[in-house]
């Protein structure tokens, strides 16, 4: 290890360090200033960020060649801290009438952003491991600190069970890959594959075992059932960052595992894939109908999205892999930003966010109605908006490797999906207020929100240069 | 006249735009209407004005967009951004069930476009700009490398075909229709009929036409037989409608199959016919719509029974009402009358029984409007309200004085228009005698 | 058979047993009891495998630590029988999928491993702490790291979950 | 007959699949907790038996790592029954149905 890897893993260092001195602050300020810890997180994962993407991003390889250090991991960092920062922007609001502790909040945040960058940098299976367990562990226990209410700790304790149930799978999976290939390192992997020396039934069996670790990871229908019970029980701020965040990971390391080092074996693993895809999608739209909490809605519409991006998976080139990540970019722009609205819009209500709670909020709060009604129409991938061309470019990728239908179905989902965002759009501004509207909004999180729609606006006229990035960063 | 500019180089789609004599008139009619439209709503929407006019203009835009579209990808990116301000329109000023009908006129749309996203896709990839060497959605590139072999033809006539059927809207999928046209504000039912409509029957002109000539070929019977049915129901159902929007939007049902009619009867006079009648029908549907709107506002219901002897307190009023009719059931010397005269021209041309079928939807278009002008003009009043109407304004008829100056002049003298919108209809219909020579020989390239 | 024949088949044996009594014991004391015999079982055969230190951390982590740590939860919260009235189906179906992936990992192995080479003689040194502890703090530097982030995770979220707010709830006291 | 890998290898598999039935099967949770931890020993012993095979420590130093992350799990696993707990004084998955599906 020299100056060189230190450097490299600068980004990292720097969310360990906002980490700590989030939670000291807290105990050292709280009396005075209760947002302290808040603006430590904020200003930390945004300098982390800005450090990321400035840094040179070679693909030279470091720590002995345990993480890689090329420009895709350097923009799926930066997108962890805009992830994490933005969550905090939006916490303090929603904190102020709940029961939490902010130090303890903050700092497990940011630890949880260190995971995912782990996560996403990571050159060897063992270190995604233990990336994905810090982030895992951090969520378990911040899903679970609305202690007041019993859906809160229900929902951690299930997902702790079925998160290490899934990592148990990971795990034999990853053994029985040594076994056969006697290497966790991606690029070992992948050179091994291709010589075809390795792909004995024990590579097979292991790499079954680790798309089932992934599919509850990413929450692939059937391995789904945890995920709504999870995402309604956590703090609504967890919710985005898990639903957004946590899903950004995973999906950083299905494309470095199975879209890259696992490449060579796919005639294996394609058609799993492919009918998860469907179905994972189908099935969370259709559920997604039925619900009348928006808060439930989003997620079972972020299983939705999981099905999407797998196609970008299935596709497997070059392209697919940088148009996910330009989906899961906008993504998280879009679905942080309607978890923002909606936390704001619910801030005094104990946890109720029916659809119709939302009546009439487009004409009262109009700057909160245009941000929902820009992140609805992404959502639903209406150009100009991010999510149009993020779901063009992964469909569009399908079309190119031949796997017409699995777009055209794709496709028809985003139709059936249009419904339901179409429904709190059409709460928000064709329906009557009901009883007392007012809410507090603090200059930053409108800033934010703002901010954010216009990002995705941006996106969905000038989209070139982010896509042309990516697809330089793909490794 | 083309504008070109490159927009997203990293997949090839460019900022392309162009006019030819296809899109020529439905460009005028477009921003004609839009002008007429915020003209008409001048009094009548008072609530959330700044955004009833951004959503106006969003939604002209969209529409130019749609017709001078030369790139595949800004063709389908318009068609979709049309949509949003189309659902707030709805949605925000319209009437008692908007709701429903929004998001029905949204779902609907969406579920034709998507495919056709997916039959985009699957042409961008077999175009190949020769300069660059790399795929292209390049509109006219895409239609001369169209050589595709027959079962492709199909599909990718379907994708297409489903979402423009959608829009225009053919029998069987027009149920969206009068629950939108109904429940918008007038304006909003000007623009629907008078333009968004066209979008689906422009869209089979420009796209399926030229691109997949021998699929064409093959759905002729079918498109045709819906087209017939569609004319016959729309006319049908619009009989007996109580509300007088309703009654005005299955009307649409029926004229638009009369357009389709003529565009698929695959030669000159048809298409030609079929233009203009396209752009016909935006006057005439747009002028009913808008003098229906006059007396909403007054009465505030649309219901045929709630009026009657009209004519009376509204003379103006009722003459106007009458010279939009008539040119809406196609007398001579009005603008209805060329169109209709040319589709059936041509439809008789292509096959007799369709001609023949066609000519039966004529006269009841006649009967089902003049029989509601009848029953909202004539007779005694018997509601006490109607006693007091106040005639038409001047700043009201002015719009409506408009379009009925268009309606003669193209029922007098359409010599002007129809020289401008033949050579390209020339063009296409080349292009597709080729792809039918082709289909002749056995030869099918690709 | 040669002893080290015999001993495998003891604390395999042994291992199997216990573990099928942890999942099938009503009781969790006694779950827990049966969980350190099945760890007991694998540190023996870890020493077998040429991994003495490891052999060593699984007593001192398990038995040592979590299981003791299980012990004193279930002291705390004072549990000893729980009602489980688990639906037939539900065990039907958890039979069948644990059953479904022992065939499947069966399947695999004894077709994957006979293309694996015969045990090679241990080399000198081989699972002792020096090499141990170079591989860790060499290649795996990072990971090590990285992993003392997730332990701080930890010990600041178990905190924090159990720590008394005096807010509502049961705990309000 | 000599012990081989596949021996050590078919017992993992056995201890892996009681874990598995034991997580699928109880509705204790500490119990749960427990058979996950089974499933994580199996995988430490093919880890180890692959070791001793190839002569090679590294997945000795893995079985590190995932220790470490076992027990990070459980401390964090009892915290939250603990909480539990004292919410509603119960330790079953079957009571804890506020939140369906």
């Amino acid at each position: 290890m020299n100056l060189n890897d230190v450097m490299g893993v600068l980004p990292e260092l720097i969310v360990i360090l906002t980490a700590l001195i989030a939670i000291i602050v807290d105990v050292a300020a709280r009396e005075r200033n209760a947002s302290a810890s808040q603006g430590v997180t904020v200003l930390g994962l945004l300098v982390a960020g800005v450090v990321a993407i400035a840094s040179p991003a070679e693909t030279a390889m470091l720590m002995s060649g345990q993480v890689f250090n090329d420009g895709f991991a350097s923009w799926f960092r930066a997108l962890f801290c805009a992830i994490g920062a933005m969550t905090a922007v939006f916490s303090l609001v929603y904190l102020k009438h709940r029961n939490i502790r902010l130090g303890e909040y903050y700092s497990l945040l940011a630890m949880c952003v260190f995971g995912m960058m782990v996560m996403g940098s990571a050159a060897n299976l063992l270190l995604f491991f233990v990336g994905l367990e810090t982030m895992s562990i951090s969520l378990y226990v911040l899903v679970g600190l609305r202690r007041d209410d019993s859906g809160s700790v229900e929902g951690s304790l299930k997902y702790l069970v079925l998160g290490a149930f899934s990592s148990a799978f990971l795990l034999y999976g990853m053994a029985l890959i040594y076994g056969g290939i006697g290497s966790l390192e991606y690029v070992v992997i992948g050179d091994a594959l291709r010589d075809s020396t390795g792909i004995g039934p024990m590579t097979v069996t292991g790499i079954g075992l680790l798309l089932v670790g992934f599919a509850f990871k990413i929450s692939a229908v059937p391995f789904h059932f945890w995920s709504p019970d999870v995402y309604e029980g956590a703090p609504t701020t967890i919710t985005a960052f898990m639903s957004t965040g946590a899903k950004a990971a995973a999906f950083v390391g299905l494309i470095r595992v199975f879209g890259i080092a696992l490449a060579e074996t796919n005639e294996h693993w394609v058609g799993v894939l492919t009918v998860l895809s469907i179905v994972t999608m189908t099935l969370g739209n259709v559920s997604a109908l039925r619900q009348t909490s928006v808060k439930r809605m989003l997620a079972y519409s972020s299983i939705a999205h999981a099905g999407y991006l797998l196609v970008g998976i299935v596709a497997g080139s070059k392209a697919a892999f940088a148009a996910s990540g330009f989906y899961l970019i906008g993504y998280a722009l879009m679905n942080l930003g309607a978890f923002g609205v909606l936390i704001l819009l619910n801030q005094r209500g104990k946890g109720d966010y029916s659809i119709d709670s939302l009546r009439g909020m487009g004409t009262v709060h109009p700057v909160l109605g245009l941000t929902m009604a820009i992140f609805m129409l992404s959502l639903i991938g209406i150009p100009p908006t991010a999510g149009f061309f993020g779901k063009l470019f992964v469909f569009s990728a399908a079309i190119e490797r031949g796997h017409l239908l699995l777009a055209i179905i794709g496709l028809l989902n985003s139709a059936v999906a249009a419904y339901y965002y179409l429904r709190v759009i059409s709460t928000m501004y064709m329906a009557k207020p009901e009883g007392d509207v007012a809410i507090t909004e603090p200059m930053g999180y409108k800033v934010a929100l703002v901010i954010s729609s216009i990002l995705i606006i941006v996106l969905g006229m000038f989209p070139d240069q982010l896509v042309a990035a990516l697809l330089k960063a793909v490794p | 006249m083309v504008e070109k500019l490159h927009w997203i180089p990293s997949i090839g789609a460019e900022w392309h735009l162009g006019v030819d004599g296809i899109s020529l008139f439905l460009l005028v009619l477009t921003t004609l209407l839009t002008v007429l439209c915020l003209l008409a709503s001048w009094h009548t929407i008072h609530e959330r004005v700044q955004e009833y006019h951004f959503f106006f203009l969003l939604l002209e835009a969209g529409m130019i967009g749609v017709f001078a579209a030369l790139d595949l990808f800004v063709f389908y990116v318009m068609w979709e951004v049309m949509l949003v301000p189309m659902f707030f329109l709805i949605g925000v000023w319209g009437g008692q069930r908007r709701l429903y009908a929004t998001i029905k006129f949204f779902l609907f749309t969406m579920a034709g476009s998507v495919l056709m996203l997916a039959g985009i896709l699957y042409m961008y990839f077999h175009t190949v700009d020769p300069e660059t060497g790399r795929n292209t959605f390049n509109l006219l590139l895409a239609t001369s490398q169209s050589n595709y072999a027959i079962d492709v033809q199909r599909w990718l006539f379907l994708a297409f075909g489903l979402a423009f059927a959608i829009k225009v809207p053919l029998f069987p999928l027009h149920t969206w229709l009068p629950d939108a046209h109904t429940e918008a504000p007038t304006a909003g039912s000007v623009i629907l009929a008078g333009v968004l409509l066209k979008m689906g029957t422009y869209g089979f002109l420009r796209f399926c036409l030229p691109m997949f000539p021998q699929a064409t070929l093959e759905f002729v019977p079918w498109i045709s037989w819906l087209s017939l049915i569609g004319i016959t129901y729309g006319a049908l159902v619009a009989m007996v409608q109580k509300d007088m929007k309703k009654l005005v939007a299955y009307s649409s049902v029926a004229h638009l199959g009369f357009v389709m009619l003529g565009t698929f009867a695959l030669n000159q006079q048809g298409l030609t016919g079929s233009l203009l009648q396209q752009i016909n029908h935006g006057i005439s549907t747009g002028a009913l719509f808008l003098l229906v709107g006059v007396v909403y506002e007054r009465r505030h219901t649309r219901i045929i029974a709630d009026y009657g002897g009209v004519a009376k307190v509204m003379p103006v009023y009722a003459a106007l009402f009458m010279i939009v009719a008539l040119s809406s059931i196609g007398l001579p010397i009005t603008n209805g009358f060329v169109g209709e005269f040319l589709i059936l021209m041509g439809a008789f041309a292509s096959n007799k029984l369709y001609g023949v079928i066609a000519t039966s939807g004529v006269i009841l278009a006649a009967v089902y409007l003049l029989w509601m002008y009848q029953r909202v003009f004539y007779g005694q009043i018997v509601h006490e309200e109607n006693s007091k109407l106040r005639d038409i304004t001047l700043f009201e008829a002015a719009p409506i004085l408009v379009l009925i100056v268009l309606a003669i002049w193209i029922g007098v003298y359409p010599d002007p228009i129809l020289a401008r919108m033949e050579p390209s209809l020339q063009l296409l219909l080349e292009k597709f005698q080729q792809g039918e020579f082709s289909q002749l020989q056995g030869v099918l390239p690709r | 058979m040669g002893l080290e024949t015999v001993l495998f088949l003891l604390l395999a044996v042994g291992a199997v047993l216990t573990a099928l009594l942890v999942v099938t014991t009503p009781s969790p004391i006694g779950s827990a009891l049966y969980l350190v015999g099945t760890m007991f079982c694998l540190a023996g055969l870890y020493v077998l495998l040429a991994a003495p230190f490891l052999a060593a951390i699984q007593v001192m982590v398990y038995a040592g630590a979590i299981i003791v740590l299980l012990l004193f939860v279930i002291m705390l919260l004072n549990l000893r029988r729980i009602e489980e009235t688990v639906p037939r189906i539900w065990r039907i179906a958890g039979l069948f999928i644990a059953g479904l992936t022992l065939l499947a990992l069966f399947v695999a192995i004894v077709r994957g491993s006979s293309v694996l080479p015969d045990m090679p003689a241990v080399p000198d040194g081989f699972g002792k702490v020096k090499a141990l502890g170079e591989i860790l703090f060499g290649k795996y530097l990072f990971a090590f790291e990285a992993t003392s982030v997730l332990l701080l995770a930890a010990m600041i979220g178990a905190v924090t979950l159990v720590r008394k707010t005096g807010g509502e709830g049961r705990d309000g006291r | 007959m000599a012990v081989e890998l596949s021996h050590y290898l078919l017992l993992s598999a056995v201890l892996f699949g009681i874990g598995t039935l034991g997580v699928l099967t109880r509705k204790n949770l500490i119990i749960i907790l427990m058979s996950v931890e089974l499933m994580l020993n199996a995988v430490n012993l093919t880890f180890i038996s692959l070791a001793r095979h190839a002569a090679d420590q590294e997945a000795q130093v893995i079985v590190f790592f995932v220790l470490c992350v076992a027990a990070a799990e459980v401390a964090v696993g009892l915290a939250i029954l603990i909480s539990i707990w004292r919410k509603r004084g119960t330790m079953n998955v079957d009571a804890l149905s506020a939140l369906r599906g």
